[in-house]
């Protein structure tokens, strides 16, 4: 097994995200005869998304199936089969939907090995994707990652790259642990090089993705891409940020955002999901605790809005984060003295998001 | 169904039920692609009658929890038809003020209870709402629509228990249409004894076949009549066939996982045309003007509307 | 049970089972009061004939999935007693290494799938343990003991379609004591027809009244013979009766909601008692003083082991 | 309706927070017919603790009534009665049961009222108790509040004595909005000065419970009581802690916290819970977000270790902070150039922790 980065060329392709999704399964599957892939409709022809495309006709009913909608009781069954000796990849459509198994999650998947002596493993990853774009609402929005980082004995990671999405997926097959996987449906069509053979982006690995020397910016699942372009706004006004991808948010790397923040003194987090124990919350404390009184860092959270997600365009707009946003953020941070700054809306958006129009 | 006045009456009335559903949601369909609907919409096209029929037993006082495959419903229990159109069309007006959307349809004052995006949580909801009904001793019931793919949620078999062991007054409705997405019940379903299965908890159940409004109704007046006199939950599954596909306004045939055939059957038994046959012709299109008018009236009504503000987003957070 | 030296060794070893069960019992709820067990017990003192009449069908590739109440069961299978004890006393040699206490007894070599706390979340487990089997090929068959409480949970009855729709062999024993703490069924089930429900899966199902352990084991060896031969899930309801208090060493006949009455038919017809009965004296007196010595020396095994060190603690969170 | 503190004393009496709280069931109960209680044991003869004595007899079986074990459900039918009119209190034995609620409190109770355009209101109170005490473990011991601080439309609220008790519960029972109430088992026998009439202890004011200049002490639950204890200890060697009791967590009074802070220069949040995306991170990301650089406020978060709870008493006694890991981490905090200390075990017991045992 090889490690690499999106930018490694010898052997990668451009690749979009499900594509590369895609592909881990089919080469884990081909490898391991105990992987299978479940869950609501991973078996029809839109194969979530095309993240599943292919693989019920390469390995048959037995090892991609869809199930009854039962997400908690399904849960369970991916838990017990994982003990058993399998590696099971249970999928939801939407990350809202894994509030119906929290309980299979948190009480069991998390605790098992612990409160079993270590006699048992569960290889369990659950795939989610978050709904983010045009009226998904309420209920098909939700990026709940910060849950499952509170909780011992699950991992979770939130790739935002093809090339991760890839080499994250087949870690967290290969993974003893149960891994959550928050993939962003806003990432799939995008693209990146992804090596042909296979790889693993490990646990606990943060990634510099552009250096700068103003302020620390972190970006979480899309808002990487989104923080990107942040950057670059931001540099046409003469600020230099660092954006890091933490890529696993659990174990989550923090040395990594330290050492930047250390040098930058000001630390931005920008999440896709709400602020309040969020990720957000995890990395400013930590990283404060680690740097001490002197540090005398400038910090900013930035996630969704405070509300619940709504559909109409107007509130929706204002409900997600963006780069403008972050930009001006990012602005009031370095120079608290300046007036604020927005930057041009028209050039905040990023190309996918103005070409993609619902509803799924 | 014989000639009486009072039955050409409701024929009438379930007629024009139908019709409305049908011919807003054909918009619906129409301008779906001039992208003014801002949520995604489930069409209940083909199923309407399951709708029509059962609300024509309620009363203003009875409420009905719909899905997110809701139009029929809400527009058969008397929600307001402007309010939904500008709902989906993301307005300030809309019933949910451009917080719902399409699967999210609410109108209290008609007794419509908001739906749910997630399959099956609306199911506990629509049982609280008739432990209130009890509770609160206002005389009204619940009707809990629901599909075939909700009854494979745990919570399902949960609320039956509960809402049979409390001789809660509320009707259960699954509208069966044989699939879940495109998953067909043979993916889903160990075996189809789901009446069965409900009556096991003490709960009267039936299984309408026919794709008949009148024998849909008059289930419903049966069951809702019993209900009132405190006979606790019933059970109606209805077999339907979705006409379009899972979400947006399309037929969707062409895409292999299930075939044009199955709507035979359904298409040639359409309940909208089959009552326009039953009623004078003159009845009929003064039906359709009087439709053609609200419905237009309605979509004009969600155009015209302002969008919410940005500043509106923070509102309705906390009561 | 005729007479056969084949029949009376099965009676023997069913005997030494049940008897072990309840000397091990009996001696936890003896020294409970001395605080040398570190977390809540929940004894099934009075029902252990089902846990001895269903595992004496299993084999070792065979899988049991326990409860919190799963002492019974844990050693029908074959658990470790020393590791049991050791476990229930916090020690470092228990069969979680004190991280799980009574209520999540473990024992993998022996197929004792992990117990749970919460009431329910096991029937999943367990059905995903016979999802692997079946995959695996291994011939082995699954167990899941449960109570009557925990059929009220959405899980099983999603479990019920699962394992019924893949035709995993999957034994599910519901061990209905009548209460849930001290809720009785009549406030919490519509009505008691659970077998009935669980067949419209297309689940065979038994419901057996007379408290007896052969005819437990008897009906347990036809579902997993037909079940190894791909016949896919079966149920039994055996109902019993539950001596001591919830959680706890005593008796509670003394707190009003149940009467002694209710346990003196049980009493009457005590299996370990009943067994004992029919197996030759010298044979019973030579099994009560090798059981004896086994319990005797699993407390002094426990008692003599060290506890975790506080360092420990961190071990296990991740494999 | 009077508002108060623990410390006013007309028309006060000491009672136990297991009577206060059942002190207002009644008196709300009485007060207005749309209130009832139900949830699992709610109506038998050891009545939650004694929490829901004697209402069942007051109030007959339509107002207090036991369920199914069908905790997700329940979870639905008291939403939907709050929504038609009534007030619910839901009641959960152990706080790990709501995993079992999450989706319908996250996607329903939390989102109801917005996603309904402000047409409906949730009147729900959600009662659970954490279960910290002898041999409890893995899945009756959990706080999970902060995942519940983490969603818009709900409140948190965990009183940590017998006078919050009983004015949160009533506060909450008259609150339009869901609220999760955290309750702590060992905070049940504690007692504290409660006014016999009604009175409300409203969402969003925290209380400085002790003064201090050295370091901001903020306990939640029960930790107020060891903060208190850990604040003794410290001040035998010349620290000077000011304890803070949020109170409510969501809304969540950061203001009195920050000022605080900005006293004293130093924060330490005891948590009765897992530190990551914890309300430690909150409270340690807001106050900094709001003091700025400038602050250089030195931060430390206390809470249970990252690992599933064990039953193995020695284990336990290293899983849970204690008034001495408490004061020991303030003394690290306000000194860091000192040795480390660390205050005699046997006096940093709890008295009542001391008599406590076993099983519930
Ligand atoms: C809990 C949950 N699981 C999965 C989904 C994705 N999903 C949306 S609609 C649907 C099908 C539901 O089928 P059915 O209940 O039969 O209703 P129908 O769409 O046929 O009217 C599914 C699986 C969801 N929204 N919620
Ligand atoms: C999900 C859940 N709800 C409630 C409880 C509290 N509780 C512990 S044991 C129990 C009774 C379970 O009854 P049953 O399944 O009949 O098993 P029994 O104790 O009678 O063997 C309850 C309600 C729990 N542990 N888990
Ligand atoms: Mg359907
Ligand atoms: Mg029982």
């Amino acid at each position: 097994m090889t490690t690499s980065t999106p930018e490694s060329a010898s052997g990668s392709r451009l690749l979009r995200y499900v594509d590369a999704l895609r592909e881990a399964f089919a080469q884990e599957m081909e490898r391991d005869e105990s992987v299978f892939v479940f869950g609501l409709d991973v078996d029809d022809h839109k194969s979530i998304q095309g993240s599943t495309a292919g693989l019920l006709k390469q390995f048959g009913p037995e090892r991609v199936f869809t199930t009854p909608l039962s997400e908690d009781a399904m849960t369970g069954v991916a838990i017990g089969a994982a003990m058993a000796g399998m590696r099971p990849v249970h999928v939801h459509i939407r990350m809202d939907f894994l509030l119906l198994c929290m309980n299979q999650l948190v009480n069991i998947a998390a605790k098992a090995r612990y409160m079993y002596g270590g006699t048992v493993k569960v290889p369990l990853v659950v795939r989610s994707m978050v709904g983010k774009s045009w009226g998904q609402g309420a209920q098909h929005s939700q990026g709940l990652h910060s849950m499952f980082m509170h909780v011992p004995g699950l991992k979770v990671v939130a790739p935002s790259n093809a090339h991760d999405a890839k080499g994250c997926m087949i870690a967290a097959i290969r993974d003893d642990n149960p891994v959550i996987v928050m993939e962003h449906r806003l990432l799939y069509p995008t693209e990146a090089y992804v090596p042909e053979t296979p790889y693993a982006v490990l646990p606990g690995k943060a990634r510099v993705v552009a250096p700068g020397g103003d302020v620390t910016l972190v970006g979480i699942s899309n808002m990487v891409v989104e923080c990107l372009r942040a950057r670059e706004l931001l540099s046409e006004i003469g600020i230099s940020a660092e954006v890091i991808d933490p890529i696993w948010l659990s174990p989550l790397d923090i040395d990594t955002i330290v050492e930047s923040a250390r040098r930058t003194r000001r630390l931005v987090v920008a999440d896709n999901g709400w602020t309040a124990c969020g990720a957000g919350a995890e990395i400013v404390a930590a990283v404060l605790e680690r740097l001490g009184p002197e540090g005398g860092i400038a910090v900013k959270r930035i996630g969704f809005a405070p509300t619940t997600c709504p559909p109409s365009p107007t509130l929706e707009a204002a409900f997600y984060p963006n780069p403008g946003t972050v930009a001006a953020a990012v602005h009031a941070l370095v120079r608290p003295r300046d007036v604020a700054w927005t930057p041009d809306p028209e050039r905040t958006k990023l190309a996918h998001q103005v070409q993609f129009r619902g509803p799924f | 169904m014989p000639e009486t006045p009072e039955h050409s009456a409701v024929a009438e009335r379930l007629y024009r039920t139908l019709r409305l559903i049908r011919v807003v949601e054909e918009e619906v369909a129409r301008v779906y692609p001039t992208d003014v609907i801002k949520s995604p919409v489930h069409l209940s096209i083909g199923q309407e009658f399951i709708a029509a029929g059962v609300c024509d037993a309620l009363e203003p006082r009875d409420h009905v929890s719909i899905t997110y495959r809701g139009h029929a419903a809400y527009i058969a229990k008397g929600g307001d038809l402007n309010a939904m159109i500008a709902e989906m069309y993301g307005k300030k007006a809309g019933c949910c003020q451009g917080r719902g959307g399409s699967m999210h349809l609410v109108d209290s004052r008609a007794g419509v209870i908001g739906a749910s995006a997630v399959v099956g949580t609306s199911i506990p909801v629509a049982t609280g709402f008739a432990l209130a009904a009890k509770r609160q001793r206002t005389g009204g019931v619940v009707v809990c629509f629901i599909g075939d793919g909700a009854t494979e949620e745990g919570c399902f078999a949960e609320s039956l228990n509960f809402a049979a062991l409390h001789k809660l007054p509320i009707l259960f409705v699954c509208e069966n249409n044989g699939y879940a997405i495109h998953e067909p019940l043979a993916k889903r379903w160990a075996t189809d004894r789901l009446c069965d299965r409900v009556a096991t908890y003490g709960i009267p159940t039936r299984r309408i076949e026919d794709g008949d409004t009148v024998t849909v109704r008059d289930a419903a007046l049966e069951a809702v009549a019993a209900m009132r006199d405190g006979g606790g939950p019933a059970f109606l599954e209805i077999l339907c066939y979705r006409w379009r596909e899972h979400v947006g306004p399309n037929e969707d045939f062409d895409q292999g996982y299930r075939s044009a055939d199955e709507k035979t059957p359904w298409a040639a038994r359409d309940e909208v045309a089959r009552l326009a046959a039953l009623l004078p012709p003159d009845h009929v299109a003064a039906i359709e003007s009087e439709i053609a008018a609200t419905v237009a009236a309605a979509f004009a009504f969600a155009e015209a509307s302002p969008f919410p503000v940005p500043e509106d987003l923070y509102d309705h957070v906390y009561a």
